[in-house]
């Protein structure tokens, strides 16, 4: 299945969006998940099932004010 | 300085851009007193791990979100919700800019924005262009402060028109009013304490110092005397000099 | 602050006039901090028995007897051997005002009263308009410091050319630089600092603020603020805004 | 005999500067004299002989910076 | 000055009130050499017979209507309509005010009514917060020019944020801008100049001033002095003397 | 303006040095509408044959010799005297220099060489720091007027000091004052004549802009502004806006 | 019949806006109407006839900027 | 004889004032000229005789203001 993270194309073999964490092996610490424009509660990951052509944004914190 | 309901002593804001190292950052941090600061929202590096950047703030430092990089009401409203869920904090900063030569605010998309952030439950702290009556509007639509700015972000060029925040002090007398962007030294902080401010944020002006440990120690102490200044009323200005010592009982 | 060779801890010397009461003095002389105080000379009433002044002045200040009123050297002289054979002290504010309207100092005569006084073992510390020369010219007749004023004594306009203070900074390294008249609140004492102040004098900007003893507060904090600015080393100044986070990986 | 003190003429019956002192029943303590435009130190106050018309001035301290 | 593609040689707007006779409008209005005039939309009063305003304005001076006393973008829209049904001009000055106190002007509301009235075809020149973002909105929203404040209506205090109409110049350098309020005095209106403003827009500096004409022409003059200054390229500042004669050759 | 009574229509004083050409010299002078022109003295160079730099001026320019380059009152007398024997003129601006780095003037020297030059019969007209004491003692040495500096020379700062500017207009009501030096663009000579200069005189704004034709006419015009403006009578200063037109009668 | 004239409620025996001019007095040059919110312009006048509780705005100039 | 001009040491075979501009060729127009740091008029060039030693300054006018 093709899904879109961070804007990025990626063929990947995982049904949940919690697979998904796991497969990009990210830090689930203080990281949000937004699938295609509406946020998916921590809670979901699990349950929330992906399709093809899904857009997630998996986004966490840096140094910084405006730009 | 009350920012709904909550009480904090000290009346700076510190950010978390533009230090030479982390270490460097945290002894500002340490230095300034501030008890809230402000970090970024960005997506996660997918090609590299990363570490996480909140380890490197004190555990102590009150986390306010901002939405830094969004350019219109809806990437603001998204970065907020992606924000809360992570942290679970309603506290924003409210950044919506409106060109990217001078990063000024969009107060039109900033006012959008905030309209919808706080029916969902957001305290909302905007940044915006020193207009008295975009404040009033914030305000209307459930601010919890104003966060005028004292001059473009990063120019270090201190207050601008202390007039429009004179102004927005003394109509809007309840209001919680910070001042974010662009003081550069010391004084520019106590010269917007004593137009009536009730704290300010910074970023540049500590972290691009030549010593930013020492630059926030400077401004915690300038922004406690501009507040003082403020309480204490100052004397009026004249042109003309009046003595200080009694006239009379020269020697001749 | 180095006076002499004599070190200070607090950068701040305050006045004695003006005040609504002794108690109100002592209270602000308390919260100031400073370590120094200034005090005029003046005829002993014949007609009634005079309290002494000295004895509501904290014991632990140091006394600097100033020569206000004196409108020529040779007063200026005599008034300063009287206040050195009561107060024991070298210590001196030397003072020859040239008008009576504006109090300015008139430098001319302030030069000539500090080569004799100097030549008499006095420490002087004189009161002068920001000029380069005569900063120069005073330094070479053996002036223990230079109080170069801010604005016109007891207008609280605050620094009116810093050009001239940074220009006198730059080209007197060595010298001991006191801002000394025309502060009229905490900002403008910082400003000074950042010029490159050692320390600040003033009296009217406390003594006739609504709360003497919380501006004198505000004046410690921001004279040490200023301080900390000038070593800190502050950022550029620029017109454009420059950001503070990563322009890269915003949501989109 | 007559002498100014502090600009003010006055006709005294004493010989010396401490006995005007006395007279004038004013506090020693931080207080400085000068006589005919010379300070007198505090040690020769005794000693100091008054003629007519001298000019003798006597300071103490006051609250004020500059006027 | 170009506005609609209609050249103007002076780059004066001038204003009607205030003044404390027709006679002396007239005769300030000859003095300034203005080619615009601006005049406010009311109510025919019903009780009395009123003489017409405009018989007492010189018949060559182009009328700019205003929109003055508006506080919505609906009443500043059916003001605008009664004015060209009137005049049979489509140049229109646009103001809505957001605020009885300051009489700032309300961005949001001004951008809403540009938009609509551009549409019907007016030439439209909205006075306006001194906002980079609002100005290219209104540019976009198809106005003729842009006219920020220099500082609060009728307040006499200068441009009091250089900074902002400088960038707004650079940022914009096409479009034509009018500073439009808050000169006080010459010099006020030689600054906007020489910061890039194709003209000024004035009122009470002139119609308070003590000898309206003869301030009507040091405007004049002040105007087209600064416009030479920013086309004529200034020197630079600096904080040091540089000799203006050869070093060689003095006696000695 | 009036100099030793002889009325001179424009109020710009001009000076001759860093110019790219002459033929650029001359056409800033005739733009510029002075009558006045100040020249240095200097050895005549033995080792080849020196053009007179006088065959370039407009012969219709009256000639004000400086003593620029004079670091004593005695090399400044010196001078003085072989210029008059020159050119057969009693008018002298009077420089005697401090310090080679800021190119501040010494006031004392200054006024020693005053006081010998009018004896001898010289106008003396005095480039000092901006001090009003020292002002009244070069009038009373009967210097014909009084030239303090706005800013260091070559600076292009514009009027470092208003206060001090405004002090000695106020205090010294019949004295000529033409501010000298500092000046760096039309505003701030229409600054300095609203303060109530009489006169400017300028070099390095006008010689070293990029088009100092044009920028002669504005300094032209700025000072004509300026002196306008301060003869008008400007409005008064307020913090709140003040409506320029009827608060009645607007449609609802 | 009852209108409103510039916000004043005034009972008129006329049928027309050009008529309520005429009763009124009015300067006809350079002034403006507005009938119910919308402009009138001048040629209609004449045929524009007005009803009960009709509103009727009519401006002209004054000197003055903001406010 | 040995006069210094202008702080230069020089070897001269002349007697006078005037002679010395002539030998030193210099356009007499609107130059000033100082002996051992006394004005001479142009009117006593002629008949001021120079001695060894002598500090002769000869000035004229450049652009320029302060410095």
């Amino acid at each position: 299945m093709k899904v879109f993270v961070n804007g990025e194309l990626r063929e990947v073999e995982i049904t949940t969006l919690a697979e998904l964490i796991t497969e990009l092996d990210l830090p689930v610490a203080r990281i949000a998940i937004e699938l295609n424009r509406e946020v998916v509660r921590r809670s979901e990951w699990d349950s929330t099932m992906l399709k093809d052509e899904d857009r997630i944004e998996i986004v966490h914190f840096v140094g910084g004010g405006k730009n | 300085m009350i920012i709904a309901g909550r009480q904090f002593s000290s009346r700076l804001i510190i950010g978390t851009g533009k230090y030479r190292s982390y270490e460097q950052m945290r002894s500002a941090h340490e230095a300034s007193g501030a008890e809230m600061v402000t970090i970024a929202v960005r997506r996660v590096p997918l090609d590299r791990s990363s570490e996480s950047f909140l380890d490197y703030l004190n555990p102590s430092l009150q986390i306010l979100p901002n939405t830094a990089g969004c350019y219109t009401a809806e990437d603001a409203v998204r970065t907020a919700r992606l924000a809360r869920e992570a942290l679970q904090t309603d506290l924003l900063k409210l950044e919506v800019i409106g060109d990217q030569t001078t990063l000024f605010p969009d107060n039109e998309q900033t006012l959008e924005a905030a309209r919808i952030l706080v029916k969902e439950g957001f305290v909302v702290l905007p940044y915006f262009n020193d207009d008295l009556i975009m404040a009033k509007k914030l305000l209307d639509a459930g601010c919890a402060a104003i966060m005028p700015l004292a001059a473009p972000i990063g120019s270090g060029l201190g207050v601008q028109n202390p007039a429009n925040l004179r102004i927005m002090r003394e109509q809007l007398p309840d209001a919680t009013m910070i001042v974010d962007a662009g003081v550069g030294t010391a004084s520019d902080a106590a010269i917007a304490m004593e137009l009536g401010a009730d704290g300010v944020l910074m970023n540049t002006a500590i972290a691009e110092s030549e010593d930013p440990a020492k630059m926030a120690t400077a401004m915690k102490l300038a922004i406690e005397a501009g507040r003082l200044a403020y309480e204490a009323g100052r004397m009026p200005k004249r042109l003309y000099a009046s003595a200080s010592s009694p006239l009379t009982g020269v020697i001749r």
